[in-house]
């Protein structure tokens, strides 16, 4: 089966309405590449799940892509400051933001891997989230104990560093919630700096923690995670997120989604 | 200037003093996203009070030796030279365990009952204003042992009387402000003790709820304002100042 | 901290009717020179589990080591036979087995690494081992949903490639249910083929995924996996296995334990 | 001898053929713990029928490339060049998710509605032959979508009308011996096929339930088993007859 697709190929794989994973962490090893070209595709009603986002689930509150956004925390940083397109889609109820503390995706994702529909958790004490989950009595004592539900992402979009023509591929350094994102998923897309050979796999196949039978479409991106960092090719770019931060309107967008990648 | 020393020095510098030797006894500490005074304040205690302690953070490379401190939780400085690998969902279920000691958080409110609020301001059943999402805080406030509150402003608006929403309760322990240190006693915040460079009336008048008096913290000392400034000579530590 | 220790001092941590998780599956990176320490110290009652067992617990049954043993699977492969002493002793009721699906075996160290009380499983049908397990509904749907009961370790002892001095070690090969035991255990005993230099645990640093803050004791012992193997550095040893399986009684036992690391 | 062909073949070559050719449409397939047949099995399957085929095994490596057959359920030959990894807890979750399509399982006893037993013959209440226990078979029975029972020795012990314990029931698609293969139909095992080196009498006098007469299996092809003694060249098919 040939999985290499081109960034349109794969982004049309993306129905208007479905649920996505979005692999990474803040700023580093974003498919952001993926993400523009979403934007381009005009996307509608997507709901998007991570457990702490940025430039990606700003930019797809910015071209009016998002249904909802379940996540912990969706902020720039000190450097940069807040994330002005989620901010304003949420207070302007474009987007309903699905709050959630990083630790409850996490464990909504784990439930779907395990194929269970709810995951126990850890007490929340008196925070507001534990309005939204049940909780369960415990059959082998008395506690009651807190519970989320199981998210189940159509898509799980993971950029890697390596990645063969099957999809077998490597993350170097941080791992995140990739992993567990690609086994909740019902398919992954795989974005990747580099397709490569399965000996090339192989000489590190401890660290190919996604296997290719689930994977739907590799791209080869080279700085595909860009103003994102891709351990340790390359670092973030300071520079390239303002640029994004200056964008003030619709037309400034798609100039700028026409002019990336 | 400190009214305790002849030092000078910054309230940054205060914050990171305050935080690192609350660290003394500590057997791990955890700092979160967007932690960039708690990255100081672990670096030093580490280097000055406590080398064992096992340095728990976002990217999940333990103890890592950074050459120069990082703007951001994802900065590959926090990738350099660490001891071992653990992912970030390992390190919540540590503290889901019980088996984290120390955690910072941070957030736009914090309340007398040292409850604290990420995730927006209300209206009604709407949102009024939007914050960033508590990240991590829910889980690790309600279940670390001791939780420090870092803040770099000190307002009314930051110290409420009552939070608007409670994203985060729990195990408050510290709560360290440029102005001054907090704990939390009997299920309320204390004022523990003030920068020799602001003074109980500044502090009351930036906190909205009653506080009693104090005394002076010991500012930053010679050994800790050294090790911070030769490390830091781009003045990362002021970025949110 | 110094936490480097001889087989003897590191076997003398362990108490009397502790529960113990074993690393390592069927014959491969067992920790074997542990497990003859054990028995050699003659301890009592213990508690041990496992997905897939064989020469570790059938040893420690037959030095009447071992009160339970939680496990999917306890044998020898075709080339060997049964797990004779582990069988005697279960039908003779000296050991109590109580017998798990490798995969609720992992479940239960899951939900003990999580901090949560049971774990949700998937529904096993009309399997007997149901009959041990408690149903609870599940609050975001109706069905009734089956679990598991967090099963915690007092010790999780793990042979390991190459540890430092402060239990931060490196697994090659398959890691087996090795780091959710590590995680589900309160402390952890490292035997190790090599005590290596902190540069050389950064050099693998992914592969690092023992943190050496759980870890109490750290023994370098080179070929500590024999009979079972150690990849990539020496296979499981047919003629050894068989060795062992020749033993006929306690008089022979305590002679090839003192003739053994 | 086979009656219906002029090829030799052991009973091992039998069960092997006949178990790769139900691989020939799978999406995937995972071989626990001492399977040896089911090995030989998948990779004939892999080599001349289903090249796409994706093998999971206990060690997780994905799809390997073993040089010679493997002894054991740990044998390095199944880490040799590899696609990619998996641990055991995810091919678990694989199944549980309905992901999982093919699994080979094996056990003591196997009645006629396809429970078997790994676990143990009750006295009572007490244990009087004590198993292996059934590793992973509880959940792969349940999950899997398609699961193929194998066993090496077919006699009234092995093929009963009730097993004594159920380990694992569930999705049982087809049951391979030495002499025949079962599908499950209408909730019970029904004789498919026979082993043209066997007859229904040998079948039925060896089974613990009713069945019914059906066709000889067609034997091991040439291509089969060349490709088996060519690869298998120490007998390693053969070590538990």
């Amino acid at each position: 089966m040939n999985k290499i697709k081109s960034l349109q190929e794969s982004a049309a794989l993306v129905k208007d309405g479905q649920r996505l994973a979005i692999g990474g962490l803040l700023l580093q090893r974003t498919p952001s590449a993926f993400i523009r070209e979403l934007a381009r595709q005009g996307k509608k009603n997507l709901k998007v799940m991570k457990t702490a986002a940025n430039y990606d689930f700003d930019l797809l509150c910015f071209a009016d892509c998002v249904e909802e956004i379940t996540a912990g925390f969706v902020s720039f940083e000190a450097e940069f400051g807040l994330a002005p397109n989620f901010r304003r889609s949420v207070e302007n109820e474009k987007v309903h933001f699905n709050e959630n503390s990083c630790y409850t995706v996490i464990s909504s994702l784990r439930a779907a891997a395990f194929g269970v529909p709810f995951m126990p958790i850890a007490d929340l004490k008196e925070s507001y989230l534990v309005s939204k989950f049940e909780t369960v009595s415990n059959p082998y004592g008395n506690e009651q104990t807190l519970t989320v539900p199981a998210i189940y992402p159509d898509w799980a979009v993971i950029h890697v560093q390596k990645s063969d023509e099957q999809g077998n591929a490597i993350i170097y350094g941080p791992v995140f919630e990739d992993l567990i994102m690609a086994q909740a998923a019902k398919k992954i897309i795989l974005t990747t700096e580099k397709i490569v050979s399965e000996q090339e796999i192989q000489k590190d196949i401890d660290l190919a923690i996604i296997p290719g039978f689930k994977v739907a479409a590799v791209v080869e991106i080279p700085q595909g995670a860009k103003p994102a960092s891709c351990y340790p090719f390359y670092d973030y770019s300071a520079e390239q997120v303002k640029e994004y931060l200056s964008i003030k309107n619709k037309t400034e967008l798609n100039n700028y989604l026409q002019q990336q990648t | 200037m400190s009214q305790n020393s002849n030092l000078e020095f910054t309230p940054a510098e205060y914050m990171i003093a305050s935080m690192a030797r609350i660290l003394k006894d500590a057997e791990n500490a955890f700092m979160g996203v967007a932690s960039n005074l708690p990255f100081f304040a672990i670096w030093l205690a580490k280097q000055l009070y406590n080398p064992e302690l096992t340095w728990l953070n976002i990217p999940g490379k333990i103890n890592p030796l950074p050459t120069k401190p990082p703007k951001s939780t994802v900065d590959f400085q926090l990738l350099k030279s660490s001891s071992a690998s653990i992912t970030l969902a390992n390190i919540f279920d540590m503290s889901a365990r019980g088996e984290l000691d120390v955690a910072f958080l941070s957030g736009v409110q914090i309340d007398k009952f040292g409850n604290f609020n990420l995730s927006h301001i209300p209206d009604g059943d709407k949102i009024k204003i939007q914050f960033t999402g508590g990240a991590g805080s829910a889980l690790i406030c309600a279940t670390t042992k001791r939780v420090i509150f870092w803040r770099t402003k000190h307002d009314k608006r930051a110290f409420v009387d009552k939070c608007a929403v409670n994203t985060a309760t729990g195990n408050v322990y510290k709560v360290v402000s440029p102005l001054c240190v907090f704990s939390k006693k009997d299920g309320v915040l204390n004022l523990e003790s003030i920068n020799p460079d602001s003074s109980f009336e500044e502090v009351s008048n930036n906190t909205g709820f009653p506080i009693s008096n104090a005394p002076f913290t010991e500012g930053p000392t010679e050994d800790e304002l050294k090790l911070i400034r030769d490390f830091d000579k781009e003045g990362i530590r002021d970025i949110e100042f």
